[in-house]
Order: structure tokens, then sequence, then C-alpha cells
């Protein structure tokens, strides 16, 4: 039988193989294609119906309750009215970008979850550099984003472009070095792998600060409250999408919440545990865990306002950034100096020099110039 | 950074401008636009194929009717009531307010209608996709209400566009704009995509 | 900054999710600073003071409702009071006890209205907006049992007030009371010290004292400034002078103090409340004995009034026949403007959407 | 209490300062020459013992034969207050000074005057329609305006 | 400018008020079609309710409106010395629901309604006139300025008994 294997076979060993299939790579590969890309367009629809229920809850109302039971289609009545809607280019757009945009979003977004484990070895391809690939693929989604802010020549839109493309810009770095400090620990890049290595502690004990700092950098990165300044309500009335009707906003609407899962199921991957659980099947810990991810996502997003564009990037680059190297280097010298120790003891010690640091750089750490003399 | 005194005051050609539309529109726009409903009556005749294919679309076009935002003045307080804590229009699955026009169904017209103003709801009306639906709310709306014999506004949203429902009152209770908006639900139920091109 | 840039002109509005209502301004942009902004208005321009010449005096209440519709019972009042001036009617005690019970409630409701709208412009999701929103509800309920109506109550009269108080609006105001204090405490809670906002708002808009009085800005706008000015205090109407109440004040001016301001003045105003309630003669007349076709004597009055935004005045012209021969209404929202431009040169686009958020305009007053 | 002066004694003392500026001076205001305002003005403002640093509100009314334009002054100090008015006879083109030099508080109100009752201020920085539209015909707070 | 001098706690204690209000508070909605609220006593709904027994003609009414909405025809008749109202029309599209004439009239004659659920898909059908002003059991009065009605209504359903902590 032959696995999914791209050739490089540089798995650690440790990692037990996963199940095989009857049919072979090809089945494999049909197989969780239309299971992730079912997954994500039923999961979206889902996790917006999950994020509209308990943000009514948490103003005080109700939220969906009429389009079938408990409002449960409300999503589904979304998606065909959005689809059926009369679809607008505007006379000064640039054609070409702007009917690329979406897509060019949309699909780095599936494509995340082409590494993403539902149980153990259960993914479409289990890369050996799969939280570069994450990472690498999940950028992409900001040029469209760029695209759609251009291509509109809407001055909205394109403030939105700029405001996206330089939160990207700045917040990929505290993310990759707190995913790095995770790597660290667990040895290996492939996701699989690293789930495999939190059989006894989620990492989110062994990395407190890390998650922090992933957390946060990852809300900026997909542009959630309270960092969603593309698409600000208040200020640039739509944002990037400010021009598009239709399919083509469906297809942005679809990236945004696309983009919260693929975050959660990559939070809930790298930091507490993926699939790994007792009692409960494998994929059912990890829907729970990333359904939990993106409850406390929509909580922080009932409950913060939104920070400016220049306290934006100072945040990434005066506190997010110091504070991922300083983790980094510390878990490289844990993982180097004192292997041994790995799991139990250092779990105090992270969680003690986590507090030392963001007191000390909330003492410290001051936040843009404000006001500019014109 | 010195600022060229150019942008401090604008040149007054946008002014002239802008004056120069609304006075058009004010002269082009004296007769009331008929309530475009002569097919509401009319008895539905489909085959079978399209009425159920209809019925899905009408369904979820009533379901999800996302509301633009064009509230000029009080009615608005009483929307922004509807949707908040105590009626919910969430519920109706409404409580997406679309600042952009372009991805909206229902503009609810809260509020008085200046001449100033109504180039800028036009335009607004028509930058909205298709299909798109029009609650005049509030008596101002309807008929220009206590200001109507006012210099400056519009006696009646009709005037500019097309209304669907009308919602009197001055403000309506948040229970009556939901009544009107469960009245277009019902209008929208009855419409067929095929059907209103004949109209 | 070595860069070459160009500014760009920037529409924002008419129609526009944080304008509150139908302002618009023409914001020239360099980047995302602000460099300049022209406010364009006139789009809710209904010619009130038009209209209130084609009035008879009583008439014209329902029109003051619409002014600023956020408060509708201060404009109410500032106008009967007015012309109750103009034409030397002697309003009852108990009329002026419940009156400013009425403006108090209504100042709470205003503050409630402006903070909520204030936090969402700094981009809080419509949270605290709806939490205000639901404490404003309650105040709208208890205005909806005097009136019957929810917003535009005209429920002053000139003289007095329209009706009694129903006998079961007395308890309902006390329980309203009693749970009032503690969610004021839970808005505070909410957002008070949270670091986003500190950072969005604190040092942000700031306007110095002297600016403000030049700029004839009144309310918490210029009292956010440090500079206690408060005609309850300076010029008591009504029977603010029976009452004792603090004026809050702010430390520098900005975004923060004005809203802390506002938070502040609601705990005042149930304290004022309070003390009313007590002082409350529970029987007598609560209308002068004016006629239906009021004809003042020819001449003119100004009564102002501390309304929640800050000085609301009429001037009110008669010569002596059943229509005001002139109404001139001191816009407070107008005038708070005045500074707006000065305020938000060289902040950013999102500041100015909070700057302009926490001055708390109604675009029926600016326009009228 | 907001203290409103007396106009007659204030009066005479303007009357001394800027002979000619006050035309009448009566209890309730003072009634000033209008190419004497902003002295006046200015000297209510800066005089240390009057202060007169707020200007509550500007208004005007149409009176068939004049325009009236109403300054109401106070001072925030002393809590006193004092109402002036100046008169414009020109029916076809009213002209009065400008205060917003001043007052900044002036700007929008003077501008919304200019908008609807149609009275210039000489020396306003910016004085073209506040509330209706360029192209409007009339001046629709005048009491000819149908 | 700013530090974050609360060492995130400030965030923190919003986030409890939030949570509290999805675990702890009942949603404070009307489920409007289904749950009614009893509306105020005095609730000025969007019609107006004539008795043309003891309306004189007198057009009081008509004179306190501030705006002119109420059409009021009258004939004299010669064999009882009356005034007969002939037409009597209120325009519920622009009548902004003041009160006015109701504190007016001088023979207790008009009330205002109390319903609100008065959309209409036709600008036409607004328009209310002569017998479709009448009292009847679908349209109650209101007992704005009138109390003796006021005391028959329900008491009316106020949000400060509504908001609870779920036990």
């Amino acid at each position: 039988m032959m696995m999914p294997d791209f050739g490089t076979g540089a798995r650690i060993a440790l990692a037990p193989l996963p199940p095989d299939w009857p049919g072979g790579f090809w089945w494999h590969w049909l197989f969780f294609t239309v299971l992730v890309l079912a997954f994500v367009l039923s999961m979206v629809m889902g996790v917006i119906y999950i994020e509209r229920r308990v943000l009514a809850r948490m103003q005080s109302r109700l939220g969906p309750n009429r389009t079938g039971p408990f409002g449960l289609l409300q999503a589904v009545a979304d998606a065909v009215k959005v689809l059926i809607k009369e679809n607008i280019v505007p006379a000064a757009a640039d054609k070409v970008v702007h009917w690329l945009a979406p897509v060019v979003a949309f699909a780095p977004v599936v494509m995340v979850f082409a590494v993403v484990p539902f149980a153990n070895g259960a993914l479409l391809a289990d890369l050996n550099i799969g939280i570069l690939y994450v990472v690498a693929v999940s950028s992409i989604a900001s040029v469209g984003i760029f695209m759609a802010g251009w291509g509109s020549s809407n001055k909205y839109a394109l403030l939105g472009g700029m405001r996206d493309v330089a939160s990207i810009v700045s917040y990929e770095i505290p993310l990759v070095l707190a995913i790095l400090g995770v790597v660290l620990v667990a040895g290996s890049l492939s996701l699989n792998d690293i789930v495999q290595a939190q059989q006894n502690i989620p990492f989110i004990l062994v990395q407190p600060l890390g998650f922090l700092l992933f957390f946060t950098a990852a809300c900026a990165e997909i542009n959630r409250s309270p960092f969603d300044l593309l698409e600000a309500d208040s200020e640039l009335t739509a944002g990037f999408h400010t021009e598009y009707s239709g399919m083509k906003f469906a297809m942005f609407y679809l990236v945004e919440y696309a983009e919260a899962l693929a975050v959660s199921a990559v939070v809930a991957t790298l930091f507490l545990g993926g699939w790994q659980g007792p009692v409960l099947p494998p994929w059912l810990w990890f829907l729970g865990k990333v359904f939990f991810v993106f409850l406390v996502m929509v909580w922080v997003r009932a409950t913060m306002p939104r920070v400016r564009i220049d306290q934006l990037m100072a945040f990434a680059w005066k506190c997010l950034f110091p504070l991922a190297l300083l983790n980094l280097l510390l878990t490289a010298a844990e993982v180097a100096l004192w292997p041994g120790a790995m799991p139990l003891i250092v779990i105090p010690i992270n969680f003690a020099i986590a507090g030392l640091l963001i007191i000390i750089w909330s003492k410290f750490f001051k936040l843009g110039w404000g006001r500019v003399e014109v | 950074m010195e600022v060229v005194p150019d942008y401090i005051y604008p040149d007054r050609e946008i002014d002239r401008a802008e004056g120069q539309v609304i006075n058009d529109l004010k002269a082009n726009s004296q007769p009331v636009i008929p309530d475009s409903d002569a097919w509401l009556d009319a008895e539905l005749k489909q085959n079978i194929l399209l009425t159920s294919v209809d019925t899905m679309i009408d369904w979820a076009q009533r379901s999800s009717l996302w509301t633009a935002i064009c509230f000029p003045a009080c009615c608005a307080f009483e929307f922004i009531a509807a949707n908040g804590p105590r009626f919910d229009l969430s519920r109706f699955g409404m409580e997406i307010l679309r600042a952009s026009p372009r991805q909206a169904d229902l503009m609810i017209t809260a509020g008085t209608l200046t001449w100033k103003m109504a180039p800028n709801v036009k335009r607004i009306y028509e930058q909205m996709a298709e299909p798109k639906w029009v609650i005049a709310m509030g008596a101002c709306a309807i008929s220009g209400g206590i200001f109507a014999s006012g210099y400056n506004v519009v006696p009646g949203y009709n005037h500019i566009i097309p209304v669907d429902v009308y919602v009197p009152g001055c403000p309506p209770r948040p229970e009556g704009l939901i009544y009107g908006i469960q009245m277009l639900q019902k209008k929208i139920a009855k419409k067929s995509l095929f059907h209103k091109e004949k109209a | 900054m070595a860069i070459k840039t160009e500014p760009f002109v920037l529409n924002i509005g008419p129609v526009h999710p944080s304008t509150h209502g139908v302002f618009r301004m023409r914001a020239t942009l360099d980047g995302e600073v602000v460099l300049d902004i022209e406010p364009v208005i006139g789009y809710l321009h209904r010619g009130i003071e038009k209209l209130a010449e084609q009035r008879t005096f009583t008439g014209f209440i329902p029109l003051t409702d619409r002014l600023d519709y956020i408060s509708s019972m201060s404009n109410n009042m500032a106008y009967c009071m007015a012309v109750e001036k103009l034409a030397g009617v002697k309003v009852p005690e108990r009329a002026q006890y419940l009156r400013v019970i009425i403006a108090e409630m209504q100042r709470i409701a205003n503050h409630l209205i402006a903070n909520g709208s204030f936090l969402n412009d700094c981009g809080a999701y419509f949270t605290p907006f709806l939490y205000m929103f639901r404490e404003r509800e309650k105040v709208v309920d208890l205005f909806e049992m005097l009136s019957g109506q929810r917003l535009t109550y005209n429920f002053m009269r000139i003289g007095g007030l329209s009706q009694d108080i129903p006998d079961e609006f007395l308890p309902a105001l006390r329980r309203f009371l009693d749970k009032m204090p503690a969610f004021i405490d839970e808005y505070d809670r909410l957002l008070k010290e949270n670091e986003v906002l500190l950072a969005r708002t604190r040092g942000v808009g700031i306007i110095t004292a002297e600016k403000a009085l030049n700029c004839s800005i009144s309310g918490p706008v210029l009292r956010s400034t440090g500079y206690s000015w408060d005609l309850r205090k300076a010029d008591p109407y009504l029977l603010y002078d029976r009452f004792n109440f603090d004026v809050p004040v702010g430390m520098q001016g900005d975004c923060y103090d004005r809203f802390r301001v506002r938070m502040e003045e609601m705990r005042q105003s149930v304290r004022i409340i309070e003390q009313a309630l007590k002082d409350l003669p529970l029987k007598g007349a609560v209308r002068a004995d004016v006629p239906q076709r009021l004809h003042p004597p020819k001449g003119e009055a100004y009564a102002h009034i501390e309304s929640p935004k800050g000085e609301l005045g009429f001037h009110v012209v008669s010569d002596n026949s059943i229509a005001p021969y002139r109404v001139h209404i001191r816009p407070t929202s107008l005038l708070n403007l005045t500074a707006l431009r000065e305020m938000v040169r060289g902040w950013k686009v999102a500041d100015l959407i909070v700057i302009f958020g926490s001055i708390d305009i109604c675009l029926g007053e600016v326009d009228r | 209490m907001t203290i409103a002066l007396s106009g007659t004694e204030l009066g005479k003392r303007l009357a001394e300062k800027f002979p000619g500026s006050i035309v009448e001076s009566i209890p309730d205001c003072l009634l000033v020459n209008p190419s004497l305002l902003p002295e006046v003005a200015g000297f209510l403002k800066d005089i240390p013992d009057l202060d007169f640093n707020y200007l509550n509100y500007i208004t005007s009314v149409d009176y068939y034969e004049y325009f009236e334009v109403i300054y109401r002054l106070t001072s925030t100090k002393y809590n006193h207050s004092i109402v002036l008015k100046a008169r414009c006879y020109d029916r076809e083109n009213p002209v009065l000074p400008s205060v917003t030099e001043l007052w900044q508080g002036a700007n929008f109100q003077e501008r919304e005057i200019y908008d609807l009752m149609g009275i210039r201020f000489e020396g306003h920085p910016n004085l073209k329609r506040l509330l209706l539209w360029d192209g409007f015909a009339g001046h629709p707070l005048r009491k000819d305006y149908l | 400018m700013s530090k974050f001098e609360r060492y995130g706690l400030g965030i923190l204690k919003g986030m409890t008020v939030t949570i509290r209000q999805l675990l702890l508070r009942h949603p404070t909605v009307v489920q409007y079609p289904e749950q009614r609220l009893n509306t105020s006593r005095r609730i000025r709904g969007n019609e107006l309710i004539w008795s043309r027994e003891r309306c004189t003609g007198c057009a009081t009414c008509a004179k306190a409106c501030p705006q002119g909405a109420i059409e009021i025809v009258t004939s004299s008749n010669t064999n009882n010395n009356k005034y007969e109202v002939e037409t009597y029309r209120v325009d519920t599209g622009y009548c902004i629901q003041c009160g006015l004439c109701v504190e007016a009239c001088p023979y207790d004659a008009l009330f205002l309604g109390s319903s609100y659920e008065r959309a209409k898909y036709r600008r036409g059908d607004i328009v209310q006139s002569d017998d479709a002003l009448l009292e009847s059991p679908e349209r109650p009065a209101s007992g704005y300025y009138h109390p003796r009605l006021a005391e028959k209504m329900p008491e009316q359903t106020l949000l400060i008994d509504k908001i609870t902590e779920k036990r």
C-alpha cells in the first residue's frame, strides 16, 4: 500500500505510520480533497452560525432563530441569497484584478487544511515541512485582499488593502518566531508529528508565552477583532470589499471565516494537542478544540475596541517581535541545555518567565507616536 | 509637512457641481413613482419546477435581508431599537448592516429626506445590487410628515426611489417596523424571479 | 519623512456608518494622516426655524422633538421655557420638579447613546452600544409611560406638562434608580480600563479650555477640558439650585475625558433624581392655565438649558400673534463641531472617527 | 445666576470710548453701529473687567425694513451677559463685519446667517452656504421668501 | 504614547462582563410576532379613532393640528339645527401622532388608536377616512388624554423588571 509520501523521507521515526488506505494513494488523495473542501465549506457555515449566535447572546440578543430549527439554516439562506445576487463590477475597476482577487484570496485558505491532521495520520498530505507550508500559503491570501483593494478603484478599498499588506508583513515575523518555539520542542515541522509530540502535555503549557504571541499575531494576520482594521466598519465602510457584491463578496465572506477556522485549527494543532484526547474519537477532539479556539476569538471580538494602524505596527515591532525572539532563545536554551527536564519542570519556569516578560513589557512598552504635526 | 493652501478650502467648483446635481434632480423628480405592485395581486402561474426553485430562492432572499445604511434622521433610533437587545431583528438574520450598498438587499429609509440628500440616496439605491427592496419608514419617508411644507424637504421617498412597503408612524414603534419587514417578506415570497421581468 | 507623498481627498459621508446620521467630511489625507477636513452639513436641513413661523406656539412643540431626537424632552423643555419667559407664565412647582426629573432622565438616556456610539466608533463590535441601548430602553419605557411615544415625546407644554404622571410611574422610576448605578459600574468595568481603548482615546483630540470657550463649545466637551461651566450651576433654571450635585470635569480635554465625564454625569443625574423624588409634591397642578391659542406680548426672550449635549437655547421673537415671529435655536451640536478641524488635524483617519464620535452630535440639531 | 448687564450703563461707557458706536442703549441690549461692531466687540472681549470670552449665539431677524443681527455674549469668569444688536437697512446687499476673528464660534453661525438670511459678513474666512447648496435660489428665512 | 499599564487586566475585566452576559443572564428579547409587549396605557398608535356621534364638526382638531393633516367637511343640517360631518379624513402617512388634536377636542370625540401594525403596500391605503376611523373591537382607543380609558388598559411591560440573572 502506498503512502502519501512526497519523497523527502525525513519523517521522524517516532511517528506511527498513518493507516493504510485500500485503494492506495489516489483514493487517499480523492477522499481527503473532498473531505477538506466539504469540511471547510460546511464548517465555515457552522462557524458563521456560531459566531452570530454567540455574539448575539453576548450582546444580550438572541441571534438568528427563524430559519430552520434554531436558525441553523441561516447561513445557508445567506449563501443562496448572496450567490444569486447581482454581480457588479465598477466601471472604473481594473477588471481582471477585480475578478481574480476573490479566487486568489480564497484558494490558499483551503490549501492550509491540506496539512492539518483531523486524526492520527488523517490528513491530505503529511508534509514534513507542514507548518512552513501553512505559514507560506496562508500569507498569499493577503495578495488577494490587496488585489481587491487595488482593483476596485475605491479609496476606502485601497486604504483597506494597504492596511492589510502592512499588517501582514509585520505580523508574519512574530508569528513564525512563535511557531519556531513549538517546532524546537517538538523537533519536527510536520503537523502530525507536532500533535504526536503533545501526547502527554499540550504545548500551551510548555509554551505559554508562545501561545499568546501566536494567538495575537494570528488574530492580527487574519484581521480578527481587535485588529480588523482592513474592513473597519466604522472607518472604511466595508474596507477592501466595498465594491464587491454577489458571489465575489460571498467568497470574501467565506475567506474571512475560513481564515478564522484555519487559525483555530492551527492553534488547536500546535498548542492544544490537536486530535489527542481521551475517550472521545480523535476527530471529535479536534473539532471541539477548533470550536473552543474560535469561541475565544468571538469572545474577544465581542469585547474589544479596534486598534489604530500605527499602534498595530508598533505592537508588532515593539512588543510581539522582541518577546517572540526572547521566547525562541529561551526555548532553544531549554531544549539544548536541559533536554531531560523538558516536559514537567519547564512548565512552571516558563509560566513564570512569561508573566515576568509581560509585566516588564507592559511597564516599558510604548505604543506609537500618535499625532503628526501638519 | 507644509499644507498647500488649496486643501484648506477645496475649490468651489465642487460645490457648484454638487449644487447643479441637486437642482437637476429637484427639477426632474416631481412626479411620484408609482408603487410597483401590479404583480402582487396577479395570480402566479408557473410550472412546478420553476416554482420550487423560486420557493427556495425566495426563502433565501427573505430570510437574509441585509440592510443598507441610510439613516438620515430620527427613525434611525427606532431602527436601532428594533435591532437592539429588546426587539432583536437578528432573529430574522437581519443584524448584518452592510455599510457598502453593493452588498445590501434592503434599504430602510429612516428619516426625512432633504433635497440636498436626495442625490446621495438615489445613488445608494442605484448602487445596491439587484434584487433590492425599500421600506419607507415613518411619516417623513412616506409623505414628508411634519416637514412636508419645508423648503428643503422631499415630500416622500417615492419621489426619488420606488418604495415597497410603507410603515406609518412618527417614528413607528420597533414592532411596527418588524411588522412592515414581515410584510415585505410576504411580498418577496409571492414574487417570482421570472414573473418580475414580465411585470 | 523623506518620501514625497501626494495628499488625496477622501469623502466621508454623508452616508457612512459612523457619521451619526448624514454628516459629511471632505478629508484631505496623506496616507493615513488627516491633513485637513472640511465639514459639509445641511443634509438634514429641514427648515425648522422657517416652519416655526407657520405654526402656533403650541404647534411648534412637536417640531422641537425632532431637533435633537436623542434628547427630545430637553428640547421641548427649553422651548417651553423660552415661551414661558416671553409670556410671563408661572409654572407650578410640581411641574418644575417633574421637569427636573425628566430632564435628568433624558440626560442619562442621551449619555448612554453618546458613549455607546462613541465606543462603537472605536471599533468595539456593537457590544457596549447594545448594552447601553438596553439601559436607554428602560428610560424610553418610562417616557413611553408618560407620553405614549418612544422617541418623539411631545410631553412638555407651555406652562407645565401635558398630563399628570400616571400612578405607576414613580414606583417604576424608583426601581430604575435602584438598579442604574450597578449598570453604570458594569459599563465602566467593560471598557473603562481596556488598554486598547486607552491607547485609542487618551491624548487624542485634545482641546484646551481657552480654545473651547473661543469656539463657543459647551456641555461635556467643554467640561472635559477641566473648565467647570454648567448652566445648572452657573445660571440655575427650574429648581436646580435646590439640589446637591457635582459637575464632573476632565483632566486634559481628550476623547477619554469626554467619555469619562459623560459616565460621571450619569451618576450625578441619578443623584439629582433621587433628591427631586424626595421633595416632589405629591399633589398639585402640573400645568398653568395657559390658553390654547397663546399670543404672548411683543418682544423677545432667550431661555437656555444645559441639555445633555451642552447649552441649548431658544430665542423666540413674538409680534403678539398666535405664531412666533422668529424662533432661533442655539444649536449645541453645530457649535461643538466648530473646533473639529483643529482637533483632528494630524491624527489618523481612525482617530478622525473617534474624535468625531466623542463630540456627540446629533444631526437633527446641527442642520435643523 | 448669570447676571444680565444693564445695557444703558455699558452703553455710556462704550459711547465714551468709541464715539458714535452706540446707536441706542436700552436695559436689555446695546444697539451697535455696524461699522464699529468689531471694535466694540473686541473691547468687550479684551477688557479685563468685562471679559466676554464666550459667544453664546448669533442670530438674525428680518423686520422687513431692516435685518437685526443679535449677538449674545457671556463672560464665564464673571458670569454676566450682554446682548448686542446690529441693524442692516440695505435689503438688496446687506453687509456686516465679521466677528470670527474674535470668537471662532461665530464661524458656522455667520455662514448659516449668510445662507438663510442673506447677510454677508465681511472678513469671514470662508463665507459660503452652510446648510443649503450652491445654486439654491433665495434666502429662506427672509420674510418675503415663499 | 500609551503604555499597557494595567498588564492586560483591563481587557480581562471587560471580558468577564461579556461572558457573564452569555452565561449568567437571560436575553431581554421579546420575540415580537409571537410575544407582545403591553404598550403604554397612553400609547399614541398610528391611527386616530373618531366618534361620529359625539363629533359636532367644530374642527377644533383641524385647527390644533400643527400640520393640517385632518380634513373635515361639514354641512349644516337644517332639520335639527346642527352641523353634520360629511368627510373626516386623516392621512396617517402624514400625521405624526403628536396628540394635539386629541388634547384640543372639547367633546371627547377623538382618540388616538393603540394599533401600531399599520404597514401597507400602497401609499393610498394609509389614508383613513370616515368609517375606517370609527372605534371597533380590533381598533381599541388608547388612553392618551383620556385617563378613564387608560385605567382599563393592561399595565405596561417594563424592561427594568426583565433583566434577570439565571438561577
